[in-house]
C-alpha cells in the first residue's frame, strides 16, 4: 500500500506541471492582458489612458516577453515561493490570497458537513421508503434545489434574510466586526452569517447527493447479504446503515477527494453574490481583469487541491472496499 | 463418533408449529403458489430433515418460518407457531408479526437462527467475516467486544475453518466456496439458538468437513436441545442424521414421517423415485459403461507442475510483516484424456476450484505448464499465452461455476444468459436462438417459459440448471464442472450427470467433474484424483481409488461419506486424517 | 473667529497630542457654505464598492481636494480650493498661484509650494517614473516650468498660451498636484534618499524604486494606491483607515484633524467622523444593502432605474429617498460605424451618409426610450446637452424623427438593390451585413442597441448585435477591427469641452474613427491621416485650448460642432434623464449634483458638509 | 429411467410447469414495457416530455409571439388571466376566451408602469390566428399563423406577463425550450458516452490503461471549471455566430461533465470486474466492449441514471452560469439559462416574480426527466418483475 501512495505521489509531479501550464494557459486565453483590461477600466470609468501610457505599464509588468518566458519566470518564482505580484492590486499575491484561502477553506468545509449531514439521512429515508410521499417530498425538493441556479438562490435568500430577519446583508461579518482581531464576539458574528452561504452552496449538493444515494441503495437493498442479516435479527435502521448503506457509499468515496475543490470551485459565482471574503469573488475578478499571477495562483491552488483530494479518495477506496487490490 | 438416540417426542418438546403455511409470489400477471397448506413441526432436540425436489419450495418455507420473504412473495395465510419464547413460555405467531417489528427481530439469531442456500451472495462483500459473524452475539448477548472475537475464532474452528485467529479478519471473496458456507454455519450457530433451519448448508463441503459440520450440530443439539431443520438433497446426510423426514413436492408435503418410514416405506411416487436414484447413484453409471479404451497420446489436456499463489493481502499501513502468500495449487500435474471423465475430490479449500480456474486461465498459474490439445488443432500451452489470446480457446473449453447465483447476471434474462455464448459465436437469428434455448432448458428440465425470467426469480437447484444449459449450448471439447450438481435433488441429479454423460459420449467431451459427493463421483468419473492442501495426493482409477485408496486422507474421504441408509448410522468407522485437524 | 472643532478630538486636544484648533486650521480656511444648514458633528457614512479595482468612488466620496475646484453648481466657474488666488498673464502663458497661509497635511506638517515643486519636478518630470510625463500640465508638447516665489506663492510657466489651464486644475486630473507630501514621500526618490532607498524597497518587497513610489505615494489620481496606504499625509477631510487592499471586505476612512475648510459658524469640517466603505463583488448585494438601510449614500452602482421601483417600495422600511440629480451624460447609445474600415466595401457603406441618415430616421427612439429607459430622456444624437453651453440644436436633433419612408428614402439613394428576402445588397452585390460590437456589462445600451438592431432588420439591413467582453472590445476597437461599436456619451455639459470623443476624431475612444484619433493625439506621428473635415476640427480644438476667453472658447466650439453635424460622424438614441442617488432620511446638505466624471459627484458638492440628524 | 440424454423425467415437466406457469413469449422490451406502465408517475411524465419536445420543435409555431418582438407600454406587465367563457350580446355565457386590457400608469418616483385590469376591454384570444409572416425552422418555410394568440394583429397578451422590454415570457419560454434542451441532452448524451467509455476502460482493464486515464482525468478535473469556461469562452473566434458558440458551449460543457462519471463508473467496474458472472461472460466469448456495456454496465444504471437526471439540469443550469459570466448563449438566442439570468436581480425577485418561470420550466423538465428515469429502473430492474 505504501508502495501505491509512493507511486501516486509520483504522479502527481507531472500533473502539477501540466496543472501550471493550464493554469497559465486559461488566464491568457482571453484576448488582450490585464493593460487591455486596465484601459478599458480606465476608459470605463471616464478617463482613458493614451496608447504610450499603457506601453509603458506592458513594459512595467514584462507582459511584453514572450509567453514562455513570462511563464517559466512565474513557475520558478513560484516553486521559490513568490506567487508574483497582483496587477490590479499592486501588492504581492501572497499577501492577498492566504487570507481569503482560508475563509475559502472554513466555508467549504462546513458546506461538505451541512451537505453530507442533510443528504445521507434523506438519501436513504427516500431510497428505503421508495415511491412514499414522503419520498416524493424529497424527490421534489431535491430537483426543485437542483434546478435553481444557485446565484438566483443566493439573491433569493439573501432578499429573504433581510426582508424578513434584518440582516445586514452580504459578507461573513457585520461590518463592526469585518476588520476586527479575533475574539469570541467575532467567532459568534462569523457563525450567524456562516450560515446563509452555506445553505446557498449546499442546497445542489445535497439534492444531487440524494439522490445518487438513494439510486445506489435501491440497487443495494435487495442483496441477500441484507436478508442474511435481517435473520441475524438486526434492528432495520443498524441494518440498513451497517450493510447497504456501506456498499452504496463506495461511489462517494471514489469522489470524495473532489467534493473539496468542487465547492471551491462552485463557490466562485455564489460568493461573488454573496460577497464573502473568500477566493471566488477575487478570482473572477482576477480572471475578466487578466490579472494573470494572481489568477494563476488561485487557479494553481485549486489544481493543486483536487490532485490531494484525488489521491485521498484513491486511498480512502482502497481502504473501504476490500475488493479493490492496488498491488497488481 | 457418538450415536444421539432420537429423543422420543413429547408434547411440550415442540418448538416451532408451522400451520397451514401458504406463501405465493404474486408477480402481477401471476402467482406462483411457491408453498401451499404447509404443515410442519419441529422439535427440541430432534432434526428435522426437508428432501424434495429442486423448486418444491423448501427454502421458502425456511423464510416464511423467519417472515423474510422476498418481495413480491407474502405469507398468504396460515401461522408459525413459536413455543417458549421469551419468559413467559408463551406461544407467538411469528407469522401475524411485522416482519420489521421488534419482537420478530428479538426471535430471529437468537431463537432461530437460518443458513442461506448460497453463501457467496449471503455475506456482506464489504466485511470481515469476523464482523459479521461477532455482529450476532453482540446484538443478542451482553457481551464485549472482545469477548465476542474470541467466541467467533471459538466457532470458526468448531466448523473447521483452518488458522481462525487470521482467518477472522478476511473478507468473503478470499474464501472458497466450502469456507464461507462454514463462515455462515458458525454465524447460525454462535448464539446458540433454540432452532437452526439449515439449506443446504453442505453442499459445498467436501465429506469430511460436512461429517464434522454434522457432528457439530448433532453436539450443540445434545447440549442445548437444540431443534433442527436440514434442507437438503444427500440422503445420505438424511439417513445419517434425520429424526424426522419432510418430502416436498410442488409447493405441498407429500409425505412426513420418522426415517425408518420414509426410507423404507415410501408411499409417494416421489418419494420412491427419489430412493431410487440413491440407489442408482450407488453404483456406476450405466451409460458409462466400459470406459473407452484410451490412449495416452490422445491427451486433450496435459498439466504439468501447476503451482499458484493467492498474494496475502497486505493491511492498511500495518508493520506486521508481510505473511506468505496462500498456496492453493502446489505442483499439480495430470493428464486428462479426449472423452474421459476426471473427477476431483478433496477436502474444502484444498484448491479444485482454483485449478479448474487455472485450466482455463481465468486465472494465472504462478508456474507450470498446462497444454491443451484441440481436436484438429496444435497442442498450445495455455499458461504461456498472453492473456487476450486464450479467448478463441474458451469455445472449446467451458466452465460450470460453482456458485450458480452469482454466474448469472442478475440483470440478464435467462434466455440472454443462454444465448450469450452462441450469440457470440455467431448465432444471431433470435427464431433460432429462442429454439434452440428452449431446447437447451428442455434438456436441462427447465419449461421453455423459464427463459423469460430472471435468475434471482429461481430455486438454487434450477440455477444450477441453467449454469449447465449455457455451458453446453456450445458443445465444447473440454468442461470444467464445479460442483455441478450440488445443489440439485437425487433424482434431479442422476439424471443431469446422465445427460452430462450423454454428451460426454455423443460428442465425446472430456470433464473434469469438482466434486465431494464420492457417490457422484463414482457414478459419473472414469478417473479420480484427490486433492489435499494443493496438492493432488492420490490419484487413478475410479474403482481403485474408492474402494482401495492407498493415501490416507483418501482413506479418511472415503471413510466419512454417509450411507443412505439410516439404519447403518453411526456404524461405519470414520477414520480421522491426523495433519487434518493442525489447523 | 472663534474655531470649534469636532468633540472627539477635544480629548486629543486636552490630552495634547492634537494642537489646538486654531493653530491647525490655516489663517483664511475656506469657508463652506452648508446646502441647508450648518450641521452637527458625528456619525458613519455607510456605502459601497463593487470589486476590487472600484477606488474611483472612494475619490468621488472624498477625494477631490485640488488647488483650485468647480463650484457647487458646475456653473463653469472655478473657485479657490487650496489656493487661495490664481492670477494669469494677458497670454494666458504665465500662471501666479497663492496658497492659502498655514495650510497643513493630516500629519500636520505644513502644505507649501515646494510640495507643488516637488510634484511638477519630480514626479511629472521623472522620466523613470512617468515616461510621458503629465498630459494635463503641458502645452506646445512641453510641460510648464515651476517657479517658487515664497512658501506659498509659485508660478507656472508655459511654452505655449493653455488657456483652460484653470479648468484643467479644478477637472479630476488637478487632483494629482496636491497628493504629494514632499516631506513624505521625496524618501521613495533616489533625488532625495540615495542611501536609505534600498532597505526601504527591500522592505516593501519591490522591485525598484518606481514600484516603491507608486505603491507607497500613487502617482496616479486614479490608482488603488491612493487609498492603500495609511501613512500617507493627504489634504483629503478623511484618511484612509483599513486601507483597500486585495482581501479588505471593508475600507474605513477617518477624520482629518487639519483639514482646512470650516463652516460660516467657524466649525472645522468635516461633519462627519467617518466613512465605512464595503467592498462587494457584485453590484445587487449593494442593491439589497440600500433597501436593507445599511448604506447612507450611495449613487455608484445602485442608480439603474431598474432599482427606482425596488427602492421606492424599501423607502419608508429602509429611511430612505431618492435624490435626483441631472445626468451630465449625452447620450445613453451611441453607435459608431467604423469610418475607416479596413474592407474597401465596408468603408464604402459606412462612409456613405445617406445610409446613416436612412438607418438613423428608420429607429423609433421614443419606443426604446419607453421599452429601455422607462420614458426617461429625449431622442437625441451624439450632442452636447440642452444644459451645456455648447448646446448645439442642428446636432442634437437632426434626424432623430422616427420616419421609414424618409429611411426608405435615403437608403435607397444609397443602396436601392435588395435580394429575395428583402434585404439591401452593397456595392459588392453581397447582403449588407454587419456586427454592432457592445459590452454587455455596462450602462442600458445592450437593450437600446438589440432593439436598433431590430429596427434596422425592418428596413432591410441586416445589423446583428454581438456582445463581447471588455478587453475584447478595447482589443478590436483598437486594432480598428469593428464594424460599428456603442458606447455611452460622456461630456454633455461643460466638460464637452475636455472630453469631444464623439463630435470630432479626438482620440482612440473616438470609436467612429479610432485611427483618426490615434494621429490628432500623436500630433499626426500614428494613425491615419483623416478628412479634410476633420482636420479643420482639430485646429479649431487645438484654438480653444490656448483661449483663456470663455466667450471665445464658446464661439469656436459652435464652430466644431457645426462640421460635426454636417459630417453626422455616429448615431445617438437618447439623451438620459437624471439619474438618482439613494439618501438615508437622517443624511443632511445633500445637494442635487450633477453626474459627471470632470465634476466628480457628488465630493465635488462638499461631500465634507453632509451631517447626520439625528445622528444613528 | 428413461435412455435419452435429451429428455427429463416425466413427472419433472408438469412439477415446473406448475411452479412457473405459462408466460408469454413476449420479447424483453414489451416487458420493459409493461412494468415501465404500471409505473403512473413515469408514464405522465413520459407524457410531458413527449410535449417538451413538441414545444421544442415546433416553437415557432407555438409560441403567439416573436421572442424579441417589445412593446414599450407593457414592461413589467403582470400574467394577464386567460377567461374561456364571455357573456354574449344577450348575456349568456358562451365560450370565447378572451383577456382584459390593463390600464397603465407610470408611477414617478419609482419610474415604473402600474397596470389595473381594465374589465371593460376584452381583447378576443383565438386558436390558429393571423401573424405576421415568421420563418419556420430557420427559414426553411415561411408561416403566417399561429396555434393561438390575440385574434386581432396587435393586441396584447401576456398570458406570463412580460419582461423588462415588455417581450412576452411565454413565448420567450416557448423559444428557450428548444436551446435548452437540445444543450442538455446533448451534452449528457456526450458526456455520458464520453464517460462510461473511458471509465469502463479504465476500470475494465486496469493496469497502464487505467492509470493513464485515470490521470488524464484527475487533470481535467483539476481544471477549476469557471476560469476554464471564462478563457475558452474568451477564446472563441468571435466572429462566430450565436448557434455557433451554442453548439462549442455544448461540446465544452460535455467535455468537462464526463470525468466524473468515469470515475464513478471506474469504482464499480473495479469491484465488478471480479464477479464470476463476468467471468462466465468472458468465457461466453463475449468481446470486450460487450461485457462492458451488455454484462456489467446495467449493474450500475440505476447510478447512471441518477447521474444523467442529475446532469441534464446541471447542463441547463451550467449554461446559465455561462450567461451570468458574460459569456454563454448571446442574444438573439434564447434559453431558459439566459431568460433566468435576465431574471437574476433584486427588482425581478421582489416586483417581477413572473419573471422566474423558466426556472419552472426547468424544474418541471427535470422532475419528468427523473421520473421517467425512476420508471426506467424499475422496469429494468430484474427484482421488481
Ligand atoms: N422472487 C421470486 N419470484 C418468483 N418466484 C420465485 C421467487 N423466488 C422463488 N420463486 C419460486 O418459488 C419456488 C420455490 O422456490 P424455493 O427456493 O423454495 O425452492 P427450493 O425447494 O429451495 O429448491 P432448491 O432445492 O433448488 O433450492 C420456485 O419455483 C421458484 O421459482
Ligand atoms: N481471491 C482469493 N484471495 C486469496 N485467497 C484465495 C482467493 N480465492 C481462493 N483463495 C484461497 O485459496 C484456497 C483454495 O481455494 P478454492 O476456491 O480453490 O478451494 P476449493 O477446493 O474449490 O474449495 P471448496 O470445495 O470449498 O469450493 C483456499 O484456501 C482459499 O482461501
Ligand atoms: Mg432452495
Ligand atoms: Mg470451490
Amino acid at each position: 500500500m505504501l508502495g501505491f501512495i509512493l507511486r501516486r505521489l509520483l504522479w502527481m509531479f507531472p500533473s502539477f506541471f501540466a496543472v501550471t501550464v493550464v493554469a497559465f494557459v486559461i488566464i491568457q486565453l482571453p484576448p488582450g492582458d490585464f493593460v487591455t483590461s486596465y484601459a478599458a477600466d480606465l476608459a470605463t470609468s471616464g478617463s482613458p489612458a493614451d496608447s504610450a501610457t499603457l506601453d509603458a505599464l506592458r513594459l512595467r509588468y514584462g507582459l511584453d516577453q514572450p509567453m514562455v518566458v513570462q511563464y517559466f519566470t512565474w513557475v520558478g518564482n513560484a516553486l521559490k515561493g513568490d506567487l508574483g505580484m497582483s496587477f490590479e492590486y499592486r501588492s504581492p499575491v501572497s499577501d492577498i490570497i492566504w487570507d481569503r484561502l482560508g475563509m475559502t477553506t472554513l466555508v467549504a468545509f462546513c458546506t461538505l458537513a451541512f451537505v453530507w449531514l442533510v443528504a445521507f439521512p434523506v438519501g436513504i429515508f427516500s431510497a428505503v421508503r421508495q415511491y412514499s410521499i414522503g419520498d416524493y417530498v424529497v424527490t421534489f425538493l431535491s430537483f426543485l434545489g437542483m434546478a435553481t441556479p444557485s446565484f438566483l438562490l443566493a439573491l433569493v435568500v439573501m432578499y429573504l434574510s433581510v426582508e424578513f430577519l434584518g440582516y445586514s446583508v452580504g459578507g461573513l461579518f457585520s461590518p463592526d466586526f469585518v476588520n476586527a482581531p479575533w475574539s469570541f464576539a467575532r467567532v459568534i458574528d462569523l457563525v450567524q452569517h456562516l450560515w446563509i452561504p452555506v445553505v446557498v452552496l449546499g442546497v445542489a449538493g445535497i439534492a444531487a447527493l440524494v439522490r445518487i444515494m438513494r439510486a445506489n441503495l435501491l440497487d443495494e437493498l435487495g442483496k441477500p447479504y441484507v436478508e442474511t442479516g435481517r435473520a441475524k435479527g438486526l434492528p432495520e435502521t443498524t441494518l440498513i446503515l451497517r450493510y447497504p448503506t456501506r456498499v452504496a457509499l463506495n461511489p462517494f468515496i471514489s469522489t470524495v477527494g473532489w467534493v473539496l475543490p468542487v465547492l471551491v470551485s462552485g463557490d466562485v459565482i455564489v460568493s461573488s453574490v454573496l460577497s464573502l471574503p473568500t477566493s471566488g469573488p477575487i478570482l473572477i475578478q482576477a480572471l475578466k481583469t487578466q490579472d494573470m499571477y494572481l489568477g494563476g495562483a488561485l487557479i494553481m491552488f485549486q489544481c493543486v487541491l483536487v490532485l490531494i483530494g484525488t489521491l485521498l479518495s484513491d486511498i480512502l477506496l482502497a481502504f473501504v472496499d476490500p475488493r479493490i487490490r492496488y498491488d497488481n | 463418533m457418538t450415536s444421539v438416540p432420537p429423543m422420543p417426542p413429547q408434547a411440550n418438546d415442540v418448538v416451532v408449529e408451522v400451520k397451514d403455511l401458504s406463501t405465493w409470489f404474486d408477480t402481477g400477471k401471476q402467482v406462483i403458489k411457491a408453498v401451499e397448506s404447509l404443515n410442519l413441526t419441529l422439535r427440541r432436540g430432534r432434526t428435522h430433515c426437508i428432501v424434495g425436489e429442486s423448486g418444491s419450495g423448501k427454502s421458502i418455507t425456511a423464510r416464511s418460518i423467519l417472515n423474510i420473504v422476498p418481495k413480491p412473495g407474502r405469507i398468504m395465510k396460515g401461522q408459525v407457531l413459536l413455543h417458549g419464547a421469551g419468559t413467559g413460555r408463551d406461544v407467538i405467531d411469528l407469522a401475524a408479526l411485522d416482519p420489521k417489528g421488534r419482537q420478530i427481530r428479538s426471535v430471529r439469531g437468537r431463537d432461530i437462527s437460518m443458513i442461506f442456500q448460497e453463501p457467496m451472495s449471503s455475506l456482506s462483500p464489504v466485511h470481515t467475516i469476523g464482523q459479521q459473524i461477532m455482529e450476532t452475539i453482540q446484538l443478542h448477548r451482553r457481551i464485549g467486544k472482545k469477548e465476542a472475537r474470541e467466541r467467533a475464532i471459538e466457532v470458526l474452528a468448531q466448523v473447521k475453518i483452518p488458522r481462525p485467529e487470521r482467518s477472522i479478519d478476511a473478507y468473503p471473496f478470499e474464501f472458497s466456496g466450502g469456507m464461507r458456507q462454514r463462515a455462515m454455519t458458525a454465524m447460525a450457530l454462535i448464539c446458540e439458538p433454540k432452532l437452526v433451519i439449515a439449506d443446504e448448508p453442505t453442499t459445498a463441503l467436501d465429506v469430511t468437513t460436512q461429517a464434522e459440520i454434522l457432528d457439530l450440530m448433532k453436539g450443540l443439539q445434545q447440549r442445548h436441545g437444540m431443534a433442527l431443520m436440514f434442507i437438503t438433497h444427500d440422503m445420505g446426510v438424511v439417513a445419517e442424521i434425520a429424526d424426522d423426514v419432510t418430502v416436498m413436492y410442488m409447493g405441498e408435503v407429500v409425505e412426513h414421517g420418522p426415517v425408518n418410514d420414509i426410507f423404507f416405506a415410501p408411499k409417494h411416487p416421489y418419494t420412491q423415485r427419489l430412493l431410487a436414484s440413491v440407489r442408482a447413484l450407488e453404483r456406476r453409471s450405466h451409460r458409462a459403461g466400459p470406459a473407452p479404451k484410451l490412449s495416452n497420446d490422445d491427451a486433450i489436456l496435459e498439466v504439468s507442475n501447476v503451482s499458484m499463489n493467492f498474494e496475502a493481502r497486505r493491511r492498511f499501513f500495518s508493520r506486521t510483516p508481510k505473511e506468505p502468500p496462500v498456496k492453493a495449487l502446489d505442483d499439480v500435474s495430470f493428464t486428462l484424456k479426449r472423452g474421459e471423465v476426471l473427477g476431483i475430490v478433496g477436502e474444502s479449500g484444498s484448491g479444485k476450484t482454483t485449478l479448474g480456474r487455472c485450466v482455463l486461465r481465468v486465472l494465472d498459474p504462478s508456474s507450470g505448464r498446462i497444454v491443451f490439445k484441440g481436436r484438429d488443432a496444435e497442442p498450445v500451452d495455455l499458461a504461456a499465452l498472453p492473456k487476450s489470446a486464450v479467448k478463441p480457446y474458451w469455445r472449446k473449453m467451458r466452465m460450470i461455476f460453482q456458485d450458480p447465483f452469482s454466474s448469472l447476471n442478475p440483470r440478464m434474462t435467462v434466455f440472454q444468459v443462454i444465448a450469450e455464448p452462441l450469440l457470440n459465436h455467431g448465432m444471431t437469428d433470435r427464431r433460432a436462438l429462442e429454439t434452440e434455448v428452449a431446447g437447451l432448458l428442455e434438456r436441462v428440465g427447465l419449461p421453455r417459459e423459464a427463459m423469460w425470467r430472471y435468475p434471482h426469480a429461481f430455486s438454487g437447484g434450477q440455477r444450477q440448471r441453467i449454469g449447465i444449459a449455457r455451458t453446453i449450448a456450445l458443445r465444447p471439447e473440454l468442461i470444467v464442472a464445479d460442483e455441478a450438481t450440488s445443489a440439485l435433488d437425487v433424482s434431479l441429479r442422476a439424471h443431469m450427470l446422465d445427460l452430462l454423460l450423454g454428451l460426454c459420449r455423443e460428442f465425446d467431451m472430456s470433464f473434469i467433474f469438482i466434486g465431494h459427493d464420492i457417490g457422484v463421483i463414482r457414478y459419473m468419473c472414469d478417473r479420480v484424483a484427490v486433492m489435499h492442501r494443493g496438492r493432488i495426493v492420490e490419484i487413478g482409477d475410479t474403482d481403485t481409488v474408492c474402494d482401495r485408496p492407498s493415501h490416507a486422507y483418501t482413506r479418511s474421504l472415503i471413510s466419512a461419506i454417509p450411507k443412505p441408509d439410516p439404519r447403518l448410522r453411526g456404524k461405519t468407522q470414520r477414520i480421522r486424517y491426523a495433519s487434518e485437524v493442525e489447523g | 473667529v472663534e474655531y470649534k472643532q469636532a468633540p472627539m478630538l477635544d480629548e486629543l486636544v486636552k490630552a495634547g497630542t492634537l494642537p489646538p484648533v486654531a493653530e491647525r486650521l490655516p489663517k483664511d480656511p475656506r469657508v463652506v457654505t452648508p446646502v441647508e444648514k450648518v450641521g452637527k458633528y458625528g456619525g458613519t457614512w455607510r456605502s459601497g464598492m463593487v470589486g476590487g479595482s472600484d477606488r474611483n468612488w472612494l475619490f468621488r466620496m472624498a477625494g477631490y481636494e485640488p488647488l483650485l475646484a468647480w463650484d457647487r453648481e458646475w456653473s463653469g466657474k472655478v473657485i479657490p480650493n487650496l489656493a487661495a488666488e490664481i492670477t494669469n498673464s494677458a497670454d494666458a502663458k504665465e500662471y501666479t498661484i497663492r496658497l492659502r497661509d498655514g495650510l497643513k497635511w493630516s500629519d500636520g506638517k505644513p502644505f507649501t509650494s515646494d510640495d507643488i515643486g516637488f510634484f511638477i519636478n519630480d514626479i511629472a518630470g521623472n522620466k523613470e517614473l512617468l515616461a510621458n510625463g503629465v498630459d494635463w500640465l503641458m502645452s506646445g508638447g512641453e510641460a510648464g516650468k515651476f517657479e517658487k516665489i515664497d512658501d506659498k506663492t509659485f508660478k507656472i510657466t508655459f511654452k505655449e498660451p493653455y488657456g483652460v489651464f484653470p479648468q484643467k486644475l479644478a477637472s479630476v486630473y488637478g487632483v494629482q498636484m496636491t497628493m504629494m507630501a514632499k516631506h513624505y514621500c521625496s524618501q521613495f526618490q533616489p533625488t532625495y534618499n540615495k542611501d536609505g532607498l534600498d532597505a526601504l524597497i527591500k522592505e516593501a518587497g519591490v522591485a525598484n524604486w518606481t514600484e516603491l513610489f507608486i505603491k507607497k505615494c500613487a502617482v496616479d489620481t486614479e490608482a488603488n494606491e491612493r487609498w492603500q496606504n495609511p501613512d500617507r499625509p493627504t489634504m483629503e477631510p478623511w484618511v484612509i483607515k483599513d486601507p483597500y487592499i486585495g482581501g479588505a471586505t471593508l475600507v474605513t476612512l477617518k477624520r482629518n484633524p487639519y483639514y482646512f475648510k470650516v463652516d460660516p459658524e467657524g466649525n472645522q469640517l468635516p461633519y462627519i467622523d467617518d466613512l465605512s466603505v464595503s467592498v462587494n463583488a457584485d453590484k445587487q448585494t449593494l442593491v439589497l444593502k440600500v433597501v436593507n438601510g445599511e448604506i447612507d449614500y450611495q449613487d455608484r452602482h445602485v442608480n439603474a432605474n431598474a432599482n427606482r421601483a425596488v427602492f421606492a417600495d424599501a423607502a419608508e422600511k429602509a429611511q430612505i429617498h431618492l435624490s435626483d440629480g441631472p445626468n451630465a451624460d449625452m447620450n445613453t447609445t451611441i453607435i459608431s460605424f467604423n469610418l475607416t474600415h479596413k474592407d474597401p466595401v465596408k468603408h464604402e457603406i459606412f462612409n456613405n451618409k445617406d445610409f446613416r441618415i436612412g438607418l438613423s430616421y428608420a429607429i423609433d427612439r421614443q419606443a426604446i426610450i419607453d421599452a429601455a429607459f422607462v420614458g426617461q430622456g429625449e431622442p437625441w444624437q451624439a450632442a452636447p446637452r440642452k444644459e451645456s453651453p455648447y448646446y448645439n440644436e442642428r446636432l442634437a436633433k437632426q434626424y432623430t424623427e422616427y420616419d421609414v419612408a424618409k429611411a426608405n428614402e435615403h437608403l435607397d439613394k444609397a443602396f436601392p438593390k435588395k435580394d429575395s428576402e428583402g434585404f439591401r445588397l452593397g456595392p459588392d452585390g453581397k447582403r449588407i451585413t454587419f456586427n454592432i460590437m457592445v459590452i454587455p456589462a455596462l450602462g442600458d445600451f445592450l437593450d437600446s442597441t438589440q432593439l436598433t438592431a431590430q429596427y434596422w432588420q425592418a428596413v432591410g439591413v441586416d445589423a446583428k448585435v454581438q456582445t463581447v467582453d471588455r478587453t475584447l472590445f478595447y482589443d478590436r476597437k483598437d486594432a480598428n477591427e469593428h464594424d460599428a461599436a456603442v458606447f455611452l456619451g460622456s461630456g454633455g455639459m461643460g466638460d464637452a469641452l475636455f472630453e469631444p470623443t464623439f463630435y470630432f476624431p479626438f482620440w482612440n475612444e473616438t470609436l467612429f474613427a479610432v485611427p483618426w484619433g490615434n494621429w490628432y493625439a500623436s500630433g499626426g506621428k500614428a494613425g491615419e491621416e483623416p478628412s479634410a473635415a476633420a482636420k479643420k476640427q482639430m485646429d479649431l480644438y487645438r484654438e480653444i485650448l490656448r483661449s483663456a476667453d470663455v466667450s471665445k472658447q464658446n464661439e469656436l466650439m459652435q464652430q466644431l460642432l457645426n462640421i460635426a453635424a454636417d459630417e453626422f460622424y455616429a448615431i445617438g438614441i437618447n439623451s438620459p434623464g437624471p439619474l438618482f442617488a439613494a439618501v438615508k432620511n437622517n443624511l443632511h446638505n445633500v445637494y442635487p449634483r450633477p453626474f459627471a466624471w470632470t465634476y466628480p459627484s457628488p465630493v465635488a458638492s462638499n461631500t465634507e458638509q453632509y451631517y447626520f440628524d439625528p445622528p444613528r | 429411467m428413461t435412455t435419452s440424454p435429451a429428455t427429463v423425467p416425466e413427472a419433472e415437466t408438469p412439477a415446473v410447469a406448475a411452479v412457473a406457469p405459462q408466460r408469454d413469449s413476449a420479447s424483453q422490451w414489451r416487458l420493459m414495457w409493461w412494468q415501465f406502465r404500471r409505473h403512473r408517475l413515469a408514464m405522465a411524465s413520459t407524457y410531458v416530455l413527449v410535449f417538451i419536445a413538441i414545444v421544442g420543435i415546433f416553437c415557432e409555431f407555438l409560441a403567439p409571439f416573436s421572442p424579441n418582438a417589445f412593446t414599450p407600454r407593457y414592461t413589467y406587465a403582470p400574467p394577464q388571466r386567460l377567461h374561456f367563457f364571455d357573456r354574449d350580446e344577450a348575456g349568456s355565457l358562451v365560450f370565447r376566451p378572451y383577456v382584459n386590457g390593463y390600464k397603465v400608469t407610470i408611477e414617478q418616483t419609482a419610474l415604473r408602469r402600474v397596470f389595473t385590469v381594465d374589465e371593460t376591454v376584452k381583447y378576443p384570444v383565438g386558436l390558429f390566428v393571423k401573424s405576421d409572416p415568421y420563418p419556420m425552422w430557420g427559414g426553411l418555410f415561411t408561416l403566417e399563423t399561429k396555434l393561438f394568440g390575440p385574434v386581432k394583429k396587435g393586441d396584447p397578451m401576456f398570458l406570463l406577463g412580460a419582461d423588462r422590454l415588455g417581450r412576452d415570457m411565454l413565448s420567450r419560454i416557448t423559444y428557450g425550450t428548444r436551446i435548452s434542451m437540445s444543450i442538455g441532452l446533448v451534452g449528457v448524451a456526450l458526456s455520458l458516452v464520453l464517460g462510461i467509455i473511458l471509465g469502463g476502460i479504465s476500470g475494465y482493464k486496469g493496469g497502464m490503461i487505467d492509470n493513464v486515464i485515470q490521470r488524464v482525468i484527475e487533470f481535467i478535473l483539476s481544471l477549476p471549471t469557471t476560469p476554464l469556461w471564462l478563457g475558452l469562452a474568451a477564446a472563441m473566434p468571435n466572429n462566430w455566430p450565436p448557434l455557433r458558440i451554442y453548439f462549442a458551449i455544448t461540446l465544452i460543457l460535455s467535455l468537462i461533465g464526463w470525468t466524473n462519471l468515469a470515475r464513478v463508473i471506474r469504482g464499480r467496474f473495479l469491484s465488478l470486474r471480479t464477479e464470476d458472472f463476468v467471468t462466465a461472460a468472458r468465457l461466453d466469448g463475449a468481446s470486450e466492449p460487450r461485457i462492458i456495456f451488455r454484462h456489467m454496465a446495467p449493474s450500475f444504471v440505476s447510478h447512471i441514471i441518477a447521474e444523467v437526471s442529475l446532469a441534464i439540469p446541471a447542463m441547463i443550469l451550467a449554461e446559465t452560469a455561462l450567461s451570468f459570466l458574460g459569456l454563454g448563449l448571446q442574444p438573439p438566442i434564447v434559453s431558459w439559462g439566459v431568460l433566468l439570468q435576465e431574471a437574476q436581480n433584486i427588482r425581478s425577485i421582489v416586483t417581477a416574480p413572473w419573471l422566474f418561470a423558466p426556472g419552472v420550466a426547468v424544474v418541471i423538465a427535470v422532475l419528468a426527466l427523473n421520473f421517467v428515469g425512476d420508471g426506467l429502473r424499475d422496469a429494468a430492474d430484474p427484482y421488481r418483475q
